[in-house]
């Protein structure tokens, strides 16, 4: 289950999709809007995608993620538009038979998305908005 | 030949369009259409920023030829933050 | 949040628990019970817990958690009693600011939790049942 | 003096039972308490078993010494797994 989504995430329906019998263990992980950042007072987040190509990056990334370590199942679902304080915008769902495959995969999934899935996050702080990445110059970091 | 470019975030905002199609000529590179756009909108040349080419959805390089049809995105540094 | 239980868990109790404005990362481990184990087709789990000091080592853990890294809150919740395949025996969840301290809490807490906390694990398989970490006279990891 | 024994998991079911009483005299250690056990229930030498102390709902040293009311509790090796 590798998808986005303008809703808001349900973690239950990744919880459902990784369940397997062969599974010991499941990690997740929620990246969730923070109320401030580089001190800044954060509104809101809001992403913008390309929802074909970042679904077909998701894919990409669960599939080295099978090639790399021995879990079962993966789920990743990452919102676009605006997201609310405490509330996710993206769930990866990793099930394993041991948790040393389920954790390195869950962290090895959101390191990825940060790096090449193709989705933007504009930052609305007190006093202004800004595209996170691109207001400073800084290096993109993967492939360039 | 004609290729569709779409842009998103801050590329869309400065350019003003989510979707566009533009001709092109035989053997145009991504990087040349990229330097034909920053001409047509000057203020697509953000200061300092890194961008990564797709063409029909896939990472490419920016010597990559294009052909009639493609579908061009210019990739923005996405998401990051930790 | 820091507790045993007879009833099955429920995550959501969890991450309401762990959620916080401040909060930018939240990571959970799902312990659940597989249908191997060496080789033998495991029909369920059934764990035995002191419930007073488990909890007390649940809260420990906790506490040592907030000391090594920046995180916001963290939950625990471990369930005695027979556990069928798929369902989860123990939930972790972690809130940080960031996801370094949210994934490195979650680890460390089911680490220490198959160390130290006073639960045991009685497997029940085609052909029989053991008590783990009793059969073999491996040797007891942490205190001694 | 009185002391209060709880036993859990395999130990419950050597010893038949999931908590007892036991009389031990003044200065008397969990070291020696368990020892005390296991002449009176032979089950309780599990082949190889690891032991660590609790009393009080703290783990202790075996050589820790008992007062009158304490809760001891021997705990075998706890689920670990991976």
């Amino acid at each position: 289950m590798f998808r986005v989504t303008n809703d808001p995430i349900d973690l239950q329906d990744l919880l459902d999709y990784v369940g397997d019998p062969a599974a010991g263990a499941i990690a997740t992980f929620i990246g969730t809007t923070r109320n401030n950042n580089e001190g800044r007072k954060v509104i809101a987040l809001d992403y913008d995608g390309y929802p074909e190509m970042a679904e077909k990056e998701l894919r990409r990334i669960g599939a080295d993620a099978q090639t790399k370590w021995p879990i079962c199942k993966m789920a990743i679902v990452h919102r676009l538009g605006p997201v609310q304080i405490t509330e996710a915008s993206v769930i990866i769902a990793v099930s394993a038979g041991h948790r040393d495959a389920a954790f390195a995969a869950c962290r090895f999934a959101i390191e990825e998305i940060k790096k090449t899935v193709p989705i933007w996050k504009k930052e609305v702080y007190e006093g202004g908005e800004v595209w996170i990445g691109t207001q400073t110059g800084q290096p993109l970091p993967g492939r360039s | 030949m004609k290729v569709r470019v779409k842009f998103f975030a801050i590329l869309r905002e400065k350019v003003g369009a989510a979707e566009m199609t533009r001709e092109i000529s035989e053997g145009s590179t991504v990087a040349d259409l990229w330097q034909a756009l920053q001409k047509d909108y000057p203020k697509l040349d953000v200061p300092g920023i890194r961008l990564l080419y797709a063409v029909n959805q896939n990472y490419v390089k920016p010597d990559h030829a294009l052909k009639d049809q493609d579908e061009v995105v210019f990739v923005p540094p996405v998401s990051g933050g930790n």
